[in-house]
């Protein structure tokens, strides 16, 4: 795998193709996001029985370009407290990751009847994305971890209380998720038995199961993954339920609320654009990506997007209908959802596959028949895994038991003097 | 010019010095962590020079437990700060002394 | 809102208790206040050296929440039609009255005390170590009508900003047409 | 229950919750940024939240003393919204009173003119007609409906659930309609006068009350299943905000707080009012006294206004809308035109106000907030001599501290919601 | 040539931000600094066709362990600037310098002056002398992943296990070290157990 | 040229066939994309968030985002009566608020003190900050908010106000009376050169 143009050496028409695939998908991403801030608004007023923004422009679409206008002619101001080199630096490291995540992500293609989804532009094969890294998943990952220290940086450079509240609970919120995301992340690259983005569409680009149900990672690894990746992705996203990052109700404005004027859009920018590059994420890893049936009249790559943008929305609305609808977690809700409920069981998922695959290659041999081996495995698997979860849920009780003696608390409901 | 083994191992022992130094000079428990880090960043870049040099992976692999070991010394280490510090906010090594029995 | 039977029976029954009648000729006693009827409710008169004894009783005989506390300047009540304060004998008019309302929720009454306070000397023990929730109450009749409540933890301004001067509902504390205040933020 | 005691500070185990420290000593204290604030924990902040702070539903400022996002002590500072209405009070005749006292709680204002009218009333000695009667029971439980869905409305926004802030808006709308059909106005009304009512219910009003029945139930399906049922909701405010009957009682809490505790207390059924002996209600009751009773009561006493609204619609008599007594009530529009003497009457009384005998009296009724008194001086004037509003969320706002203790910042914030103050009855 | 201005620039990087480590007063700014040097680092890793350890080195170092440094400065609030100018220890500073010369004069010399060394240290550590996998072997754009696996899994499973018992005896003894019981001073969890 | 900018912001240009279309494109996202600060003070808050809802709806006019912190607020709605200890406050917050910004006084106790002609209550806000659109009634409905809204977009589009306010001095140029026992009269100077 890995970008065929790159294969052999490098000239200069690869450098002018690399760089106009990165100045497109910028582009493409700003407009992406531009859509998306308004898609939202829009959205959130249907839920709630409003019209959303219909005077900029037609049906409101120019909204966001008019908050981004007037934003960039505001008054700028750094608070005195400020400490002004990192106050200046936190929104390009809260912007910078947003934007290169999406260079791994393949947006378009033909990957029906065996195709790698490669087109070809001045006579070199390529994929439509960025960039195809042999380790793109890990760079991912890498710039999911990084985009924490755009909020938290800001939240400390901030130099007031509240912003500092929220920066605490960004990196709080940031290591807990980390983890999850990763480990139901691995469940995919598990069955995938690749890193490459594109290597993981191709993967689930084939015939399916019964000729219907497509050979989707949703379904190969069995659902738990993919909700645990779509509620760990939330909190990575700080989005609600889980934005108590910026929690307008108990931090004012959380991290940004010292910020104004362009540096405050690159914050807002950053967050839709996190959310868009997330979809699209979840949409390669689970739903495969732009593969999907070529109906012909269309040429196959653009197909491709047309099944890559409808799996997008998808997403786009579902995070924008949490946000119409699910109260705010608690700061200590959110770490006991974490690290007491979505760890353990995306690890305990992840041994489950692995078992699985290691009695699929032979290399578990229980009983003769293939299927009764399967079966065994799964059985015992799950077995270890309710004495566990048994285990460590009677460990938490105890836990909180003790916990509670110590506070001298332990939570008695009062019964009240009825008169 | 080309960039040849011999740079990179240069290199890693400025960075290990550096980070030697460091730890000699500051007196901040967090810092001294940080340029312990710096040491062991060098010497996972001469672990993997030399995995090239000598074309084994054995080098890689020992910076993958290099990797590892740093995470668990930092989340023990910094568990020492924080009992620390809440006992006493800072901000000296020399405070350090108060952990004996 | 006038009281039921069930009231007066709880009223002798508090009389029989505290054995009323060591005070004035006629003059109806509980707690050893003098008491008197205003538009069908019950009120007593304590004196202010009492106050918070009576207070006292008054919890122990179960009146188990202090309702309100306010505070009323007689100054000028007799303006225009020479109207005159109605007090049972024995009790002296003040200029300034705090009132408290008492309530019992057992007995589902209520019962009202009006307490005589000096102009020259405002001040009249606090209710708050009896009825902590005459905390707010009695800070808010400090900040506007200036009187002292002695033995209250917090006793500071409550509505008014911390600086300001005088107490707006006393009577010689002209109502409005004031000319605007305004301090510039000291700290930005 | 026989209370021996003699003093309920005892009651009060966290009575050192209440941070006491006066204004300028915090602003000190913060102007020294993130120091300790002394005391044997310095790990501790001081964070001011308030005036203008998103959650506080208005301007209440709340000094916090914060261990990270915990919340050690808190003082509630108040005053902001200061107006003067008690000493406005003064100046004003007792028929433009409730013009006074119906902007204080701006969510139920007409439960402020009802109590002024009930304590002018009680002064004067005069019987208002039956319909009358009715007529303010059916608005004031309407009022209740939609100062509660208020509640629901910025519950729901203070725990993130933001569509909720949209639907508790939607539902009062309708009810806010009815009340400009009747009253001409959306807030402030000015509706309940001394002496009866200013209007009588429009033609159709049945109508309109009749669709609000219909509509209301639906809707509040909707919220039980939006946020009584959503697990967040539940995990968010269950066991928040704890308060017992006993440190309810001993803070003076009225209204739904005193009724989350099991204390089944409320003046409309045990110090009757208007016609409430005659109509049927249940007293919704909590158990735990924790933030989520008091969002289910609120939710359920919607419930219990609407059965009330509904008797009204069935048994509301007829008659006269305000008492006919020339001394008080100013004569019908129809006779102005007529009558040389009914002009004089009718600006004699708009200017110069009736006179109310001399005398004291303390009325209360129950607000959705709790209990909503009017302590009224007259000295035979017309103009009250001294008005005092005992305001419910002024003395409610006194639990914060005590129910906030060793939460979190969150938990703050959910409480406050619970609570639910209208500032402008705070600071009057 | 391109090679060589990259290792320039990213060495530059990797040293500044090393000093920046140890000259920056302000913990915070020192942190970043860190965050620069291992940013570096990856970036010589990748120059060396080690991809999957150089974002490993990002996820593990600036994604994890530094955030984690940032965590407790502000959960301590220690970000004040700390004095570096005044000395604790009379001539630290000189001897410290001294001794640090000596230590990079010790390490160049042993790394140019000693002779070729034997496999020892592996053949005691693994029991197995041979090489398994040659780098050379793999593809320019392939990753070295799989290669890493089958040595981690093969060769070196016993000490892959004894790390994972290590991770998880440091956690355990993280979160016992802070939950002080019953002490007066505050409760500062970890972040995996937030308190209620 | 950049002094003028520095100073005026914008508006101190010398118009040219380039910056003039540029100003009117900038008026249009402003009038389009005013945020209101968070600010309610009384009953007419209550009716500046049922203008928020979904009989109204603000968000038609891109003002559903209503920002908490002063620092991202465009217009700075006065809802309800400015008590004595609230005007340094909100005097405050208009300063923490960033140029452009716009001030609506709504409602009669925010632009005249309305019926409350007290010691409590400041005698209309302008005399703290200077206001661009008073919305009368007590409280306004939501619909003559929107109408003071609309205004206010309208006179944001068309540049009058930051023209009209440099003409006065930036704003409000209020001595203030001294009052027994307070401190001595102050100029308040708003405008630009903080």
């Amino acid at each position: 795998m890995g970008e065929p143009y790159l294969a052999n050496g490098v000239d200069w028409g690869d450098l002018v193709l690399a760089v106009g695939k990165a100045v497109i998908a910028f582009a493409v991403l700003l407009v992406a996001v531009m859509l998306m801030v308004w898609f939202e608004r829009k959205v959130v007023g249907r839920l709630q029985n409003r019209l959303g923004p219909n005077v900029a422009g037609p049906f409101g679409l120019l909204q966001t370009l008019a908050d981004g206008m007037k934003l960039f002619f505001k008054e700028d101001i750094i608070p005195t407290r400020a400490d002004r080199f990192v106050f200046q630096l936190a929104p390009y490291l809260s912007l910078i990751p947003a934007f290169l995540t999406f260079a791994i992500i393949p947006v378009a293609g033909d990957f029906s009847d065996g195709g790698n989804g490669s087109v070809t532009i001045f006579g070199r094969e390529t994929f439509i994305q960025v960039a195809d890294l042999p380790v793109g998943i890990l760079f991912f990952l890498a710039m999911s971890s990084l985009a924490v220290y755009g909020i938290m940086l800001a939240g400390w450079s901030s130099g007031s209380k509240y912003p500092l509240l929220g920066s605490v609970r960004a990196t709080a919120q940031a290591i807990s998720y980390e983890a999850a995301l990763g480990l139901s992340l691995a469940a995919v690259l598990l069955v995938s038995g690749t890193l490459s983005t594109n290597g993981i569409v191709q993967a689930q680009a084939g015939e399916g199961f019964l000729g219907i149900i497509p050979r989707w990672n949703l379904i190969i690894t069995g659902f738990v993954p993919f909700v645990v990746f779509l509620i760990a992705g939330t909190a990575e996203l700080n989005r609600p339920p889980f934005d108590l990052v910026e929690a307008e109700q108990e931090l004012v404005g959380g991290f940004h609320t010292e910020y104004s004027s362009i540096r405050f859009a690159l914050f807002f920018l950053a967050e839709f654009m996190n959310t868009v590059t997330m979809s699209a994420i979840i949409v390669t890893l689970f739903f495969g990506g732009p593969a999907g049936p070529n109906l012909g009249f269309l040429p196959g790559w653009l197909w491709g997007f047309v099944w890559f943008f409808l799996k997008l929305l998808v997403f786009l609305f579902t995070f924008v209908w949490f946000r119409a609808t699910l109260p705010r977690l608690r700061y200590d809700q959110l770490m006991d959802l974490g690290w007491k409920v979505l760890i353990p069981v995306s690890l305990a998922w992840l041994l489950v596959l692995a078992a699985v695959r290691l009695v699929r290659g032979g290399q578990i041999d229980l009983v003769t028949d293939d299927f009764g081996n399967t079966l065994l495995v799964i059985v015992a698997c799950f077995a270890v895994l309710v004495i566990g979860g048994t285990l460590l849920s009677m460990a938490i009780r105890a836990a909180r038991q003790e916990r509670l003696a110590e506070k001298g608390l332990i939570a008695v409901p009062s019964e009240g003097t009825r008169s | 010019m080309v960039v040849t083994d011999t740079w990179y191992l240069v290199l890693s022992a400025l960075l290990f010095t550096i980070g030697f130094v460091g730890l000699l000079v500051r007196r901040n428990p967090l810092i001294m962590f940080m340029c312990v880090e710096l040491m062991l960043n060098a010497v996972n870049i001469t672990f993997v020079t030399f995995a090239n040099a000598l074309d084994d992976v054995a080098g890689r692999t020992a910076v993958f437990f290099v990797l590892v070991v740093a995470a668990a010394e930092v989340v023990v280490g910094l568990a020492l700060v924080v009992a620390l510090m809440r006992r006493r906010p800072l901000l000296s090594a020399d405070d350090l002394t108060a952990l004996r029995g | 809102m006038s009281d039921t039977g069930e009231t007066e029976q709880a009223e002798t029954d508090v009389e029989a208790e505290t054995g009323a009648g060591d005070g004035a000729e006629q003059q109806e006693m509980l707690y050893g206040c003098p008491v008197t009827e205003s538009r069908g409710q019950r009120v007593i008169h304590p004196s202010r050296d009492r106050w918070a004894e009576v207070a006292g009783e008054l919890l122990v005989d179960g009146w188990n929440m202090c309702i309100d506390v306010t505070a009323v300047d007689y100054l000028t009540y007799s303006r225009g039609d020479g109207a005159v304060r109605r007090l049972p004998p024995g009790v002296e008019p003040q200029r300034f009255e705090v009132v408290a309302s008492f309530m019992s929720h057992v007995r589902r009454e209520r019962l009202r005390a009006r307490v005589q306070v000096p102009a020259d000397d405002p001040t009249i023990p606090s209710l708050y170590a009896i009825y902590p929730g005459s905390d707010y109450l009695e800070r808010e009749v400090f900040d506007l009508m200036g009187i002292v409540f002695e033995g209250h933890p917090d006793l500071s301004r409550i509505l008014m900003p911390e600086t300001w001067q005088g107490h707006p509902l006393r009577k010689d504390y002209a109502v409005g047409a004031i000319p605007v205040q305004f301090k510039a933020p000291t700290a930005q | 229950m026989t209370i021996t005691e003699e003093s309920q500070l005892d009651r009060l185990p966290r009575r050192h919750a209440v941070l006491r420290m006066s204004e300028v000593r915090a602003a000190e204290l913060m102007a020294d940024e993130g120091g300790p604030i002394g005391g044997e924990n310095d790990q501790t902040m001081l964070i001011n939240m308030g005036p203008s702070h998103p959650s506080t539903h208005g301007v209440l400022r709340l000094m916090l003393e914060m261990d990270g996002e915990t919340v050690l002590r808190s003082k509630p500072v108040v005053g902001y919204l200061h107006t003067g209405m008690e000493k406005q009070a003064e100046a004003l005749t007792y028929l433009q009173g409730p013009t006074n006292v119906t902007r204080m709680d701006y969510a139920a204002p007409l439960f402020n003119e009802l109590v002024f009218s009930l304590a002018t009333e009680e002064l004067i000695g005069i019987e208002i007609p039956p319909r009358a009667t009715w007529i303010r029971m059916l608005m004031c439980e309407m009022n209740r409906i939609s100062s509660h869905l208020l509640f629901m409305a910025t519950n729901g926004m203070d725990l993130g659930a933001v569509s909720m802030m949209i639907y508790g808006w939607r539902e009062r709308e309708q009810v806010l309609r009815f009340f400009q059909a009747v009253t001409g106005l959306r807030m402030n009304h000015n509706y309940i006068r001394p002496g009866g009512v200013a209007a009588d219910l429009p033609d159709g009003w049945r109508d309109d009350v009749l669709y609000l029945l219909d509509m209301l139930p639906h809707r509040l399906e909707e919220y039980d299943i939006l946020m009584t049922g959503q697990p967040i909701w539940r995990d968010r405010l269950q066991g928040v905000g704890v308060i017992t009957a006993d440190e309810a009682v001993a803070l003076s809490a009225t209204g739904p707080i005193l009724r989350s505790t099991g204390m089944a207390w409320d003046l409309r059924r045990d110090m009757p009012y208007l016609a409430y002996p005659e109509v049927e209600f249940d007293v919704v009751v909590g158990s735990y006294g924790d933030s989520f009773d008091r969002y289910a009561i609120r939710l359920n006493e919607i419930r219990e206004s609407m059965r009330i609204v509904r008797q009204c619609l069935e048994r509301m008599p007829e008659g006269d809308f305000r008492a006919q007594d020339a001394k008080v009530t100013p004569p019908p529009r129809s006779r102005i035109d007529e009558s040389m003497e009914a002009l004089i009457h009718h600006f004699k009384i708009f200017t110069e106000g009736f006179k109310v005998p001399e005398g004291e009296v303390y009325v209360a009724v129950e607000s959705p907030r709790g209990e909503l008194g009017c302590y009224l001086v007259s000295d035979g004037g017309a103009q009250p001599y001294r008005m005092h509003i005992r305001g419910p969320s002024f003395v409610n706002l006194q639990t914060l501290p005590h129910m906030m203790a060793d939460g979190l910042l969150a938990d703050a914030v959910a409480i406050i919601s619970s609570v639910d103050p209208i500032l402008g009855e705070v600071d009057r | 040539m391109i090679d060589v201005i990259t290792f320039l620039i990213t060495g530059a990087i990797v040293l500044g931000g090393g000093i920046g480590v140890i000259v920056l007063s302000n913990p915070v700014r020192a942190a970043l600094s860190l965050v620069a040097s291992f940013f570096g680092v990856a970036v010589l890793f990748i120059m060396q066709q080690a991809h999957f350890l150089a974002f490993v080195q990002v996820v593990v170092y600036a994604g994890a362990i530094v955030v984690l440094f940032l965590f407790v400065i502000m959960l301590l609030g220690v970000d004040r600037h700390e004095d570096i100018r005044a000395e604790p220890l009379a001539g630290q500073r000189p001897a410290a310098g001294l001794l640090g010369l000596m230590v990079l004069a010790l390490i160049l010399g042993g790394l140019f002056l000693s002779g070729p060394g034997g496999d020892d240290g592996a053949v005691a550590l693994t029991g197995t002398k041979s090489r398994t996998a040659p780098i050379s072997q793999l593809s320019e754009s392939d990753s070295d992943i799989t290669v890493l696996a089958q040595d981690l899994f093969t060769r070196n499973i016993v000490a892959v296990q004894a790390t994972a018992l290590l991770l998880t005896i440091a956690t355990v003894g993280a979160v016992v070290f802070v939950r002080n019981k019953g002490g007066e001073d505050v409760v500062i969890d970890d972040p995996g157990t937030a308190r209620r | 040229m950049i002094s003028n900018i520095q100073q005026d912001g914008l508006e101190g240009l010398d118009h040219n066939v380039i910056t003039a279309p540029l100003e009117k494109l900038v008026g249009w996202a402003r009038a389009r994309s005013s945020w209101p600060a968070t600010f309610g003070l009384a009953c007419c808050a209550i009716e500046m968030m049922a203008t928020g809802g979904s009989h109204y709806d603000l968000a038609r006019l891109g003002m559903e985002v209503f920002r908490a912190s002063p620092r991202q607020a465009d217009v700075m709605i006065v809802a309800g009566r400015v008590s004595q200890k609230m005007a340094p406050v909100l005097r405050q917050i208009y300063d923490q608020m960033m140029e452009p910004k716009w001030v609506i006084s709504m409602g009669v106790c925010a632009s005249s003190g309305g019926m409350f002609n007290n010691y409590a209550i400041v005698q209309g806000v302008d005399q703290i900050v200077p206001v661009d659109v008073y919305a009368p009634g007590c409280p306004p409905g939501p619909e003559t908010l929107i109408h003071a809204i609309t205004t206010l977009h309208d006179n944001i589009q068309n540049g009058e106000l930051l023209r009209r306010r440099d003409a006065r001095g930036a704003g409000a140029n209020i001595t203030i009376e001294q009052r027994d026992g307070q401190g001595a009269p102050q100029l308040v100077q708003l405008g630009r050169d903080r």
